[in-house]
């Protein structure tokens, strides 16, 4: 089960979409305001991420090199029109937050980036696996981001305000890069720490 | 005439494609080193957004709205857009390898670029012709909207790309190093651009 | 047989053949998931008056034009409101504004309840520009010349309140 | 089940599919077209040199990335030791690929060849402003007297990725266990005093001043006074006095640390 924990380690925390490789910083930074956002845009990302990866893995022989980027762009834009079919149906509200952030799926750097780096060489079973898990580690960034933003920017968590006061700067445009940036850095630091541990016990 | 300049202003300062809107972040962090690169890519961006602008919203007008098929449109951008930065990219590795090298790198990039769906978007969106005071945007506007949305991103891409320059010779906290610092240079940047978003028209 | 072998041919067969498929899939999806028209009234219904609060009693024809203004749709809802769906023109450079408009009758005079922008905008945008016609609350034929819709970079309050306006006479003159 | 496809309405499925067809059949040709018109012939070498190389991208090859680099060795203007990231089998593999021998390149590490700190290195005047290397270095060679002094401004430690440079108490230090020899920090110094010794090696001169003797005692507390002790006493004659400074050829030393006793100034340091 080794390949089963390194494609898991690699998508929640080695390789982070949102937070190590700095893909999908589109929806990032512009749902983040709110946590239950980023819980929508994750989970509607990280079905298209898991279908569109083992629909391209399976057809990998097939499409020729020529044609690679349009195939695989397509077959995510169907799976993206599906998710906003479905969410218009049953999901009104959700529907009306994501706006204009759910056909830019189509364009969301993890997903494309995944197709062609990771499901065009690899089996269906591990590209499905690593859809899962690098959906997740978006959702999971995501939403952590959106926790802290909504708490500083409007005093509420998941929608219910606790405290009255607001920090206008955290749900401005400026506060989102900034929040951005400090993830990233907190994350490099303890991802360094632990690797220079690590390779220190290791070390000669 | 007046709805063009301001159609400018707006996607330029006021609702700045990058700065405001969060569309086309990715290759705004990852290609903004050096100026050289970054005006580079600011004008394949330009070129592909116009170019957009032009082939999908009549087909967006004129082939989907009569036939009622609105849920093609997001296929039918993409699967366009791709096939145009296909065909940018070759033509441009063909004639002149110089530009292709400072910019063909980055043309693929321009595929997973979230401005150039975005404007393709934002231009048949009733939201946006309205904020102009239209009832639709009619091609010239919308070609005009993503010519200017293309300078926006690039003002934008060429103001980063100095500042970061300068960083090179800064020193920083080590954690700091790489998209952190590149971050916190487009807080700033966008606290800048918030000045623009004050003018009302 | 060359033709067939050559490269350029399986790129356009794979091509055809993966476009078709998933436009096929979408053309069936979309008529499978179709989201009638009643619905989305009644989804506007639900975000102004709060989720299952009424419904649509009776659909009223609504070929109300005027120069300034033109009425869409109109519904009259369970609990005596009305529901119009109304376009104001004369916006900056003949812009137009869509509005759903809930309108109550009060002793006799079209009032109205609340104003909601027609169909989702972009994120951005659209949180900026609800929040601008709640100022059309409670407005009555008499006092909705002097609401002020100050908007930033969007469109301009003429349109605004020439739907609102548009839709209070079109339920002035049906009540009367 | 029937009902169930009943509100599908065949008529736009079948407009449906034709617009699309048509959308795909025309882009698709319009590619293959301008793909054809616009071929350029490039060697397919490079794309499978690049294929082995580890994809760091880390530029300590001197070059802007692996592509570059993999073109670079394709038209051989590249050494393939030049990438110390790359794993020894596959660089014996883009060696097969070239046709070309690769000797096996020792690994490497990187040394700071100084070691004038806060309270050993005297100072010429008290530098304030933007602290890193580049920036003192255009002030007059830096604070420190001694011009081949490091000037602890941390530029190395910013392009070090394996994050293995500490410059806290005045001067840079690697740290051996972390350091992967790629180089990137020697290219970044701008006083050009960070080597590359072989892993193997056991001492290093922690100093680089060639000035005279009686100028490095004014300058500093710790530097190498090019008294030639060292060189007397190596008994593999592996050291030599180049400018008044103790320079160490690896391929002779064998690592038996006569030097650093004999040294009467303690500046040959044990790895």
């Amino acid at each position: 089960m080794g390949k089963f924990t390194k494609i898991a380690t690699d998508g929640l925390i080695k390789e982070n979409p949102t937070l190590k490789l700095v893909l999908g910083t589109c929806p990032t930074l512009a749902l983040t305001t709110a946590a239950m956002n980023g819980i929508g845009m994750g989970l509607a990302v990280t079905f298209v991420l898991i279908c569109s990866n083992v629909l391209i893995s399976l057809l990998k022989k097939i499409i020729p090199n020529a044609i690679r980027i349009p195939v695989f762009v397509l077959i995510i834009a169907t799976f993206v029109t599906i998710v906003k079919l479905a969410l218009d149906k049953f999901i009104p509200s959700l529907y009306d937050t994501l706006g204009v952030y759910l056909p830019l799926i189509v364009v969301n750097c993890i997903i494309l980036g995944r197709a062609e780096s990771f499901a065009s060489k690899n089996p269906v079973l591990d590209s499905a696996l690593d859809g899962l898990f690098m959906g997740l580690g978006f959702t999971i960034s995501i939403t952590l981001m959106g926790l802290v933003r909504e708490f500083l920017g409007s005093g509420a968590v998941f929608g219910i305000t606790l405290f009255d006061f607001s920090i206008g700067f955290f749900s401005s445009s400026a506060g989102a890069f900034f929040t951005y940036g400090v993830f990233i850095a907190l994350f490099n630091y303890c991802i360094n720490k632990f690797t220079r541990r690590a390779k220190l016990k290791k070390g000669v | 005439m007046g709805t063009i300049l301001l159609i400018a202003v707006t996607a330029m300062f006021i609702n700045n494609f990058v700065v405001v809107q969060f569309l086309g972040i990715c290759p705004f962090l990852g290609v903004s080193k050096d100026t050289k690169s970054a005006l580079g890519m600011g004008i394949a961006v330009t070129f592909v957004m116009t170019i957009t602008c032009l082939i999908t919203y009549p087909i967006y007008m004129y082939v989907l709205t009569p036939l009622n098929l609105d849920y093609l449109e997001v296929i039918v951008f993409i699967f366009v857009i791709a096939s145009l930065v296909q065909m940018i990219e070759a033509v441009l590795k063909k004639f002149s390898p110089t530009l292709y090298n400072a910019m063909g790198i980055y043309l693929p990039l321009i595929t997973t670029n979230c401005a150039v769906l975005g404007v393709a978007e934002l231009v048949i969106d009733a939201g946006t012709a309205s904020a102009f005071g239209l009832t639709e945007m009619g091609l010239l506007n919308s070609v005009a909207y993503g010519f200017f949305g293309g300078i926006g991103f690039t003002i934008a891409i060429v103001i980063m790309s100095g500042l970061r320059e300068k960083l090179k010779t800064t020193n920083y906290n080590k954690h700091l190093k790489g998209f952190p610092i590149a971050m916190l240079t487009a807080c700033f940047i966008a606290m800048a651009f918030y000045v623009f978003s004050m003018i009302s028209i | 047989m060359k033709l067939f072998k050559s490269n350029a041919f399986k790129c356009v067969v794979v091509m055809l053949s993966v476009i078709l498929l998933c436009g096929g899939l979408l053309a069936v999806l979309s008529d499978l998931l179709k989201v009638s028209d009643t619905e989305r009234i009644q989804r506007s219904i639900d975000k102004i008056y709060g989720a299952g609060v009424t419904e649509i009693e009776q659909v009223i024809d609504a070929d109300y034009k005027t120069d300034f203004g033109e009425i869409k749709s109109c519904y009259k809802l369970k609990n005596g409101d009305y529901l119009v769906q109304s376009t104001g023109k004369k916006g900056y450079s003949n812009g137009t504004v869509t509005l759903d408009i809930s309108i109550t009758i009060v002793d006799g005079t079209a009032t109205v309840k609340k104003a909601v922008l027609n169909g989702y905008t972009s994120q951005t945008l659209m949180s900026q520009l609800t929040s601008l016609y709640n100022k059309f609350a409670n407005v009555n034929s008499t006092t909705v010349g002097d609401v002020s819709v100050v908007t930033g970079a969007s469109m301009s309050s003429t349109a605004g309140i020439n739907a609102v306006k548009t839709a209070i006479d079109f339920i002035n003159r049906l009540g009367g | 089940m029937i009902n169930l496809l009943a509100p599908i309405n065949w008529s736009s499925l079948l407009i449906v599919l034709g617009i699309l067809a048509v959308l795909s059949i025309v882009f698709t040709l319009l590619i293959l077209l301008v793909g054809k018109v616009c071929k350029v012939e490039e060697d397919e070498r490079i794309g499978q040199v690049q294929e082995k190389l580890s994809g760091a991208n880390c530029g300590g090859c001197g070059f802007a990335g692996c592509a570059d680099f993999a073109k670079a060795l394709v038209e051989n203007r590249a050494e393939m030791n030049a990438c110390a990231s790359t794993s020894k089998e596959n660089k014996t593999q883009i060696g097969k690929i070239l046709g070309v021998a690769v000797g096996d390149s020792e690994p490497k590490m990187a040394v700071v060849k100084c070691s004038g700190d806060k309270d050993t290195a005297g100072k010429m005047f008290e530098y304030v402003g933007n602290l890193s290397c580049e920036a003192k270095n255009t002030a007059f060679n830096g604070d420190k007297i001694c011009n081949f002094a490091c000037l602890s401004g941390g530029s190395c430690a910013l392009v070090c990725t394996a994050d293995a440079i500490e410059t806290n108490n005045g001067v840079a230090k690697v740290d051996k266990r972390l350091c992967g020899g790629c180089s990137a920090c020697a290219k970044a110094c701008p006083k050009k005093i960070i080597e590359l010794v072989p892993r193997s090696a056991s001492v290093f001169v922690a100093c680089s001043s060639k000035c005279k003797g009686k100028e490095v005692l004014t300058a500093c507390k710790v530097g190498c006074i090019g008294c030639g002790l060292c060189v007397k006493n190596c008994p593999k004659n592996a050291i030599s006095l180049i400018d008044n400074l103790a320079v160490i050829d690896y391929s002779k030393c064998s690592g038996c640390k006569t030097c650093v006793a004999k040294c009467p100034r303690k500046i040959i340091k044990e790895l």
